[in-house]
């Protein structure tokens, strides 16, 4: 079973929230739609649900075509931002409800609630309704009511945006876990990064209404396709740096110029030889992977600390030469001191190069 | 000399108590972090020292002299509120010009001094709308400015970021601590977000049940936590337990490994509660103290990883970052390894840290 | 009660004086006592007083007509009340029509939430025609219905005429009149039913139905474990609040029907109001304004408590 | 309230001495303030007033009158007199309300000024004696008692009204359906009697006939009358059957007393009984009667609620045939925006019981209404008030009034050759006014009233007969009229 | 493109058509009532009904003139005064309440006292109870007081009559407001009066004036206790209308519907305006949605 998005538009008026978006989920595949709040990753998931209509373009589900089809009729399961829970009736009942449209028998029924709420550890509160359960519970319970039929596929609308940062991290995994057992195409829709990260299969990073890249977590985080993927993923935030290119030397070796005057050379992507010497290009570098060095190196930006967060394990150090600020990130054994002098090298094959028309540079793989 | 001291508060709210004990200093232009779970107190111990709350005991010193009875209008504070608390029906310019109005500033003083401000929090172009129109970046930068404008001696700030996205806490953050450096004020945070306190604070006081248990700069409490709450409470992700003996002098058995661990500075024949933070967990290269683990569970962040692992019955999290974690897959049996001086030992009955040489 | 205040809407501690009426308006501790002094005192000059002085009354054998000096008498006027079957009567006879009229306003106005409930174009001015009668005067309405319900003039007698053969006589009999008061009453306040049901019905989320969508659950199924629990509290309330109002029904019953046939409709009000002021035993009528009042107390004790379970659920 | 005022009386005191002093033309701005119900013969007397009235006494008389609404007039009325406010000079009073409020100490008695006042006397004198029987006197004086006593003011009588409108009750008729040939002879060959047409028929025209004529004129949809196909039902007669007010009581007092009952033995109090009185055979055969004609009636008599207003809107808008309802009703009919028989209608005697003798007994229950004065007026006030009694019950005054859609209770204005002809009913006002009797004026008339109109909707509704409802009556009364002391 | 179904909770203009009807049917009486006013009186009491006549509006007139049957002069009715009467009355009564009321709704929702909920508790009982149970004692006051009559009379017992609407409904807007607003202003040295006027009350002017206006629409109808306690000079509209009721001839329908739908106009409007709080008013404030 797949789900299958062809040129899918949805118009709300005058504004497009969804644009001819072409999206694949495999069978058993997990897939984040990811982005800032208003890009149409909830527009696009609810249109897979049926709840709102394709202005164009077809949703296929298992193959089929479902545009028409009243959502009772696409056989999906969903789980929703606010979870959804039917406040009246008790987690064991939330449980089952999906399952009364199968004519399932009662036995039939609480052995499948049996089986869910064991799996989601919910046994302790079946007997309770949704006011009673604290956030964290409910997130699962919502999620128990959405893998209890064998849907065509499964869809999470931010799914963790009600829970308080310790409790994401832990239901992340939770959630992690429960969906590796799913065999069906699965969608989940989320702004937040780290999510996104950690739970899919692939992600597919929308911007108003269109989609910017669909790679694996891996892929969107080390190979960004354009400067918007490399600064939406990973925080602190890559930093992006404007240089103009002065030579390269075929092999990846290039070298770039900077507001104030310094220059340096970094090993970049190969495709740098397709840029001619002047080009403007925007280089891109996580805070992880610069390299810090107390005295001047060849081939190092010199820098002075403007400040210094302490993250726990890590420091994160804001570096300013008057020019740029740059984030880095260092073991917390670094000694570093505000107003210090430091220099920062780009270590070979970690920096992105981003052209003028905001892609990426790179040599095909 | 401390511009805040705070002494011994007690409030309760029916047979809630939301106060009991509460007592720190804060010097003349720091940034302190009072750093607690939600109804630990927090936000009650922030309105007392604003006066906004009646105490039933304790005393609030504030700037050399004992401010207890002064009314709220009296106390040269201001505070940052969770809601933002925008004045809905003025506009922004209106909103910034308040403090300033029982100053007796001229009119174009006060002009002036919302120009700075707006300028400085980058909110000009919003002065003449109404602060409901604002995006939330915004309404929270309006706020700051409010709070700024008149400026106060101290700046209260009540889990001012906690109404916003992740993105935008993180960018507020470090302008918070921009801010902070460049106006010099003394400045009261409160946060259950232990990545806020550690960033900003100069000093962090950790709050269980209405009063500070712990008090130090973000490096002191991460590296030395004084009990088990203090070290569950910092650092991402959470510090792993485990229950350990030691079987003889500098001799500690984990549940994790079929042999003792050298552990100088240990005494012999007692029971602990080890913490072993997930940064501090390595792949092991080979040999002796490779410790084997299988992967049970990945959660890919971007550049870091953090593992689940299991050995001998014992779920333990590390951290890897991810170029190198990219190369496992769940299932995936490692060898992992620590320096037993990153671990830290907690008395299993009362959670208070002892020092290595006192145990 | 839903009014108490979480802690963060408590006092500021501003213990110093001021002069002036800043400084009369700051003392804390007096501040919430003086806000409320005055609405107090008018409540207790027009109201409260007065009904302590009617308590008082209600003891003696006082007539508003004549001058003669009142003699107290002890409990005598609550005994005269309480085992007058006219008195009970009456009771009966308003636990009637109010259970009638609530019932038929209940069923109107959830019939009518239900139309409404879906958002349509010119939802707003469509929904303005169903909520015009309750802006009317109880007169107009009474008179009005009561020439509806002529035998000869009536629209409805002549439309009912123009169907059965025999002449439609609504008021004639002391179910007839009944029912036409209950429809006039119901008329007039089903809207409100309907306002107290459809913001029950706007409560539901929106997700909520479409997660029951999703979940391929039957129509009857919807209404029955999301719908219906979330008006369930408002129609308590609707019922509460709608039977502490009819208990009040006095102007439709008066012009509609006078009370007749005979008495079959005349209502408790209807009564208090003859014994006040036509008898002019008005020491009686204190007795039983009592009573009446002491069931106002009753049921608008279970309003709020049902008004504090809606709140609850809400929150 | 009688409460003294210091301040009046020393206001009083200086008023004597000025009076004692200086010439007898002392003069003031006075104000009287008078309670009105809201309808043409007391706007007439305010209208006329301002035109015509001046001051005997030389004062600057202003005549400030509150026109009430009629059905909220009782309830503002007595809400003014119970709760002190002082706020009328004069008030216009239904008659059995004069028990109630002369108890109360609102209703100032005028026996003392009528006796020293020649001019007074004089005017007491014309009144029809019915008038002033029904609309003076407290304690209640029958017709006969003042008859007997012959001279105004009759000894141990109390006297505190004066009429402002006399009212009696006639059949309104419609001449073009009475007096078509056909129905007239149609009648003739049913009944072997005629339909009345005439005024003179009318005069001879008993219960009996009444009855025939309902029956004779219950037409359905689609029959003829007077030549005409009906579109709708049409009815005979029609007379008051409704719940509220007196809207029964005042019909069936009649015939109770035309048939030799009475509705309480008041004259022989304290021993008389409410029960055997009210309840007698003679009652119940007399409200059977009543009931009887009921059928013939609009479908509305069934409910209860053929008040004189729904009379009088069933008959204008060509419903019934005839109907009895009060003269003060008249004028509307008359009208041609409010009614479409305005140029059809004539006025006759109210039906009566045939005696023995053959003659017809009409002895009915007097309408209308008095006004008096009130008792915290000062002398001053009540001088001046009592001199606008006299303007208004001089003839000429009378006169205009009777030609402006009032009546009159002067003999002497009755009597004068132009009468008859000011308005159509005035024949049969005449006639009817020397046959009308009242209710008994005891403060707890209203309780009385309430529960026997109760007890007559049941009957005229048809839950109940005649004998249970006057039992209920008789069995009420009883125990009220013990209760106050009435009975022992 | 085609669609099997509609979107959850929405609906169309054939929707709207049904839902037109069945509100028309539902607004027939009134619909009939205003037809009425434009009828003569032979043409209200036609049978068969009309709904086809020749409007007239002499109804009209007859609000603020009558002709004289008798004489056929045309008077004055004095309606103007009782519009003025109910207006001054209404106006004073409901904003003397409002103000007090406001006064106490925030003490009661931010400095609550000691059986705070037993005061709220009492004073929606004095609402909540029939009229018929206090007017006999307010009655026998004004009796005694001389306030019978009076202008002040009727509007001290109609601010009393309307401080309980006006606590119970203007605390739920104070109880929806941001205390964190007011906390602020505080902190940035605003007086305690300066707290209550420049923050509070500019936040819930729109919920103050739905609050007045809902207080007019419950004191524009009142009836019994103007009936009994206004004189006459300060009757109100509703006792007046008492005049279409019966005099000379019966009710006079149409009269009273063209007094009936003059005063439907304002509260119409004003009615469709609030309907968004319309719920709240109905509730006293107890039900917000």
């Amino acid at each position: 079973m797949t789900i299958e998005l062809k040129k899918l538009t949805k118009r709300f008026g005058t504004l497009t929230a969804v644009d001819a978006i072409d999206l694949n989920v495999g069978d058993g595949e997990v897939l984040c739609l990811l982005g800032p709040s208003g890009c149409g990753k909830t527009t696009t998931l609810r249109m897979v649900a049926g709840l709102e209509f394709a202005t164009e373009g077809d949703v296929l589900l298992a193959g089929k075509r479902v545009n028409d089809l009243a959502p009772r009729d696409r056989n999906v399961a969903m789980s929703f931002q606010f979870y959804a829970l039917y406040p009246s009736l008790t987690v064991a009942e939330n449980l089952a409800y999906p399952l009364y449209a199968e004519k399932l028998s009662a036995a039939e029924i609480s052995k499948r609630v049996a089986q869910v709420s064991k799996t989601l550890q919910l046994d302790g509160i079946l007997k309770r309704t949704p006011g009673q359960l604290a956030e964290g519970e409910k997130q699962r319970v919502a999620v128990g009511r959405s893998i209890i039929r064998d849907p065509k596929c499964f869809l999470f609308d931010e799914p963790l945006s009600r829970l308080d940062v310790q409790l994401r991290e832990e239901m992340r995994g939770e959630i992690k876990e429960v969906l590796q057992d799913l065999s069906r195409p699965t969608v989940i829709v989320t702004h937040d990064q780290l999510e996104a990260l950690t739970m899919a299969d692939r992600i597919a990073v929308m911007r108003d209404g269109r989609i910017e890249q669909v790679d694996t977590p891996h892929n969107v985080f080390q190979r960004p396709s354009n400067l918007f993927v490399a600064g939406f993923i990973g925080t602190p935030q890559m930093n992006l740096v404007p240089a103009t290119l002065k030579g390269s030397d075929g092999a990846g070796i290039a070298e770039f110029a900077f507001d104030g005057g310094q220059a340096l050379k970094i090993q970049v992507d190969p495709a740098v030889s397709q840029l001619s010497p002047g080009a403007k290009v925007t280089l891109g570098i996580r805070p992880r992977n610069l390299e810090i060095c107390q005295d001047p190196v060849e081939d190092s930006l010199s820098t002075k600390i403007d400040m210094v967060e302490p993250m726990g394990a890590e420091t994160l150090a804001h570096m300013n030469d008057g020019y740029r600020d740059l984030r880095v990130v260092t073991d917390w054994r670094v000694p570093l001191a505000e107003g210090d002098h430091v220099h920062l090298r780009f270590p070979p094959g970690v920096t992105h190069i981003f052209t003028e028309d905001e892609q990426v540079l790179r040599s095909a793989t | 000399m401390s511009e805040l001291k705070v002494d011994n508060l007690r409030r309760t709210f029916g047979k809630v108590v939301a106060l009991d004990g509460m007592s720190f200093d804060v010097a003349e232009g720091e940034f302190f972090c009072l750093l607690g779970p939600s109804s630990s107190g927090k936000t009650t111990t922030l309105r007392a020292i604003s006066g906004l709350e009646e105490l039933e005991r304790g005393r609030v010193h504030f700037g050399g002299r004992d401010v207890t009875e002064v009314p709220v209008q009296g106390r040269g504070m201001s505070m940052i509120f969770q809601t933002f608390a925008l004045y809905p029906h003025l506009s922004v310019e209106a909103n910034l010009a308040h403090p300033l109005r029982r100053s007796g500033a001229s009119g174009a003083d006060i002009r002036k001094r919302v120009g700075e401000v707006a300028e400085l929090l980058r909110v000009t172009h919003t002065l003449k709308r109404k602060p409901t129109t604002l995006s939330g970046g915004e309404q929270q930068r309006v706020a700051i400015g409010r709070a700024i404008v008149g400026r106060p001696k101290l700046l209260l700030l009540d889990e001012p970021l906690t109404n916003l996205d992740a993105k935008l806490r993180d960018e507020m953050r470090t302008e918070f601590k921009r801010l902070h450096r460049e106006l010099g004020m003394t400045m009261l945070y409160a946060t259950p977000d232990q990545i806020e306190a550690l960033t900003m604070g100069d000093r962090v006081g950790v709050i269980r049940d209405g009063k500070v248990v712990a008090i130090g700069t973000p490096r002191d409490l991460y590296r030395e936590p004084t009990d088990t709450y203090v070290a569950g409470m910092i650092g991402s992700p959470p510090i792993n337990f485990l229950d350990a003996k030691t079987s003889g002098d500098g001799q500690l058995s984990l549940p994790f490994l079929d042999r003792p661990v050298e552990t100088p500075g240990v005494a012999g024949g007692q029971s602990l509660v080890v913490g072993l933070r997930p940064h501090d967990i390595a792949l092991a290269q080979s040999g002796a103290a490779a410790i084997p683990a299988k992967i049970h569970l990945t959660e890919p962040l971007g550049d870091v990883t953090i593992i689940d692992i299991r050995a001998r019955e014992t779920n333990m999290k590390m951290v890897l970052r991810e170029e190198v974690a990219a190369k496992f897959n769940v299932g995936d049996e490692i060898s992992v390894t620590f320096d037993p001086g990153d671990l830290h030992f907690f008395d299993p009955s009362t959670g208070i840290r002892r020092e290595r040489q006192a145990v | 009660m839903a009014v108490l205040p979480t802690e963060k809407h408590t006092s500021p501690a501003t213990p110093h004086t001021r002069g002036g009426f800043g400084g009369w308006l700051l003392d804390p501790k007096r501040r919430g006592a003086l806000l409320v002094t005055p609405a107090i005192a008018i409540l207790f000059v027009m109201n409260i007083f007065p009904l302590m002085w009617s308590f008082g009354l209600s003891f003696f054998n006082y007539k508003a007509s004549s001058q003669r000096v009142p003699r107290f008498q002890g409990l005598e006027n609550y005994q005269d009340v309480l085992t007058d079957d006219k008195v009970w009567e009456r009771f009966q006879t308003t636990a009637i029509i109010v259970g009638s009229s609530v019932i038929l306003q209940l069923i109107v106005g959830f019939l009518l939430a239900l139309l409404f409930a879906k958002a349509f174009p010119m939802r707003r001015i469509v929904l303005m025609l169903v909520l015009t009668p309750m802006m009317l005067s109880f007169v107009s309405v009474g008179v009005f219905f009561k020439l509806f319900y002529e035998p000869t003039f009536g629209v409805v007698s002549y439309v009912l005429n123009k169907i059965s053969s025999e002449p439609f006589v609504m008021l004639g009999s002391p179910e007839g009149a009944i029912a036409g008061i209950v429809i006039a009453d119901a008329w007039m306040w089903s809207p409100f039913v309907m306002l107290l049901v459809l913001a029950g019905l706007v409560s539901v989320p929106k997700y909520l139905y479409e997660a029951a969508e999703i979940d391929r659950a039957s129509k009857w199924r919807t209404f029955r474990t999301i719908t219906f629990p979330y008006i369930k509290s408002l129609l308590l309330l609707a019922v509460l609040f709608r039977t502490i109002e009819t208990f009040k029904l006095f102007d439709i019953v008066y012009i509609i029907t006078e009370g007749g046939p005979g008495s079959s409709t005349e209502t408790i009000a209807v009564y208090l109001y003859r014994t006040a002021f036509q008898f002019f035993k008005t020491s009686q009528s204190s007795a039983l304004a009592y009573i009446v009042l002491f069931i106002v107390i009753v049921l608008t004790n279970l309003y709020l408590y049902a008004v504090n379970r809606r709140a609850a659920e809400v929150d | 309230m009688k409460t003294p005022n210091l301040k009046r009386t020393l206001m009083g005191a200086t008023i004597l001495a000025a009076g004692l002093n200086a010439a007898p033309s002392f003069s003031a701005d006075i104000t009287i303030t008078m309670a009105a119900p809201d309808w043409p013969p007391t706007r007439f007397m305010k209208e006329h007033f301002d035109q015509t009235y001046t001051s005997p006494d030389g004062h600057t008389t202003t005549l400030d009158m509150d026109f009430i609404p009629w059905p909220s007039f009782y309830e503002r009325v007595a809400a003014s007199l119970t709760s002190g406010e002082q706020k009328y000079q004069m008030i216009v009073t239904d008659s059995q309300w004069l028990g109630a409020f002369v108890e109360g100490g609102y209703y100032l008695n005028l026996t003392d000024r009528i006796n020293e006042d020649p001019e007074l006397t004089a005017i007491m004198q014309d009144l029809h004696p019915a008038l002033v029987s029904a609309y003076s006197t407290y304690p209640h004086r029958t017709r006969a008692q003042l008859e007997e006593a012959g001279v105004v003011p009759a000894p141990g009588v109390n006297y505190y009204g004066f009429p402002q409108f006399p009212d009696t009750y006639v059949t309104f008729y419609r001449e073009d359906i009475f007096c078509h040939e056909g129905e007239m002879a149609a009648f003739q060959e049913k009944y072997g009697t005629n339909l009345p047409c005439t005024y003179e028929d009318w005069q001879d025209t008993d219960w009996e006939k009444w009855g025939q004529i309902g029956e004779f004129f219950l037409r359905e949809a689609g029959d003829e009358l007077a030549g005409e196909t009906l579109s709708e039902p049409f009815y005979g007669i029609a007379y008051q059957a409704g719940k509220g007010y007196d809207f029964s009581t005042m019909q069936i007092n009649a015939f109770i007393w035309q048939n030799g009952g009475d509705i309480w033995d008041e004259s022989k109090a304290p021993e008389a009984q409410a029960e055997g009185v009210v309840n007698s055979d003679a009652a119940v055969e007399a409200f059977d009667q009543y009931l009887s004609f009921l059928q013939y009636m609009p479908p509305v008599a069934k409910t209860g609620q053929m008040d004189i207003f729904v009379e009088q809107d069933l008959y204008m808008q060509g419903k019934v045939g005839a109907i009895i309802d009060w003269v003060g009703l008249g004028e509307p009919v008359l009208d041609p925006n409010a009614s479409t028989v305005h140029d059809k209608s004539a006025f006759g005697p109210a039906p009566g019981t045939r005696k023995d003798d053959g003659s017809i007994d009409r002895t009915g229950n007097i309408g209308g209404q008095p006004f008096v004065l009130t008792t915290w007026n000062s002398d001053e006030v009540v001088n001046e008030a009592l001199n606008v009694v006299k303007w208004w019950l001089h003839p000429d005054t009378q006169i205009e009034a009777v030609k402006n859609g009032g009546q009159s209770g002067l003999m002497s204005v009755m009597a004068s050759p132009e009468y008859n002809d000011l308005r159509p009913w005035n024949r049969a006002h005449v006639e009817m006014i020397d046959w009308q009797k009242d209710v008994w004026h005891i403060p707890e008339f209203f309780e009385m009233l309430t529960q026997q109109q109760e007890e007559f909707d049941k009957a005229i509704t048809g839950q109940i007969g005649a004998k249970e409802a006057l039992d209920a009556v008789a069995e009420f009364q009883q125990e009220l009229l013990e209760d106050i002391g009435m009975i022992e | 493109m085609a669609r099997k179904h509609r979107e959850i909770g929405k609906a169309g203009w054939g929707y709207t058509a049904v839902a037109s009807v069945i509100g028309f049917i539902y607004f027939f009486p009134v619909f009939w009532i205003i037809l009425t006013a434009f009828k003569t009186r032979t043409d209200a009491l036609a049978v068969p009904p009309k709904l086809i006549f020749t409007p007239t509006f002499d109804n009209f007139v007859s609000v603020f003139y009558r002709a004289s049957i008798t004489t056929g002069t045309s008077q004055a009715t004095d309606m103007g005064l009782y519009f003025f009467n109910s207006i001054f009355i209404a106006f004073t009564s409901v904003g003397l309440a409002l103000i007090v009321g406001t006064l106490a709704a925030y003490a009661f929702s931010r400095y609550p006292l000691r059986g705070n909920d037993t005061y709220l508790f009492i004073i929606l009982t004095t609402r909540m109870m029939p009229p018929i149970v206090v007017i006999i004692p307010i009655f026998l006051m004004f009796r005694l007081s001389g306030l019978a009559g009076s202008y002040w009379g009727i509007i001290f017992l109609y601010t009393a009559f309307n401080i309980p609407f006006s606590v119970w409904l203007v605390k739920s807007f104070f109880d929806e407001l941001n205390p964190e607003i007011e906390d602020a202003a505080r902190m940035d040295g605003a007086t305690e009066r300066r707290v209550f006027f420049g923050f509070c009350i500019p936040q819930i002017l729109a919920g103050l004036s739905a609050t007045f206006v809902f207080g007019l629409i419950l004191t524009w109808n009142e009836f019994l206790f103007a009936l009994l306690l206004t004189g006459v000079e300060t009757r109100t509209v509703p006792v007046a209308m008492a005049r279409t009721l019966g005099g000379e001839v019966g009710v006079d329908y149409g009269l009273l519907a063209a007094i009936v739908t003059l005063f439907l106009i304002p509260i119409f409007f004003v009615t469709f305006l609030l309907q968004n709080q319309l719920l709240r008013g109905v509730t006293f404030g107890t039900v917000k949605k």
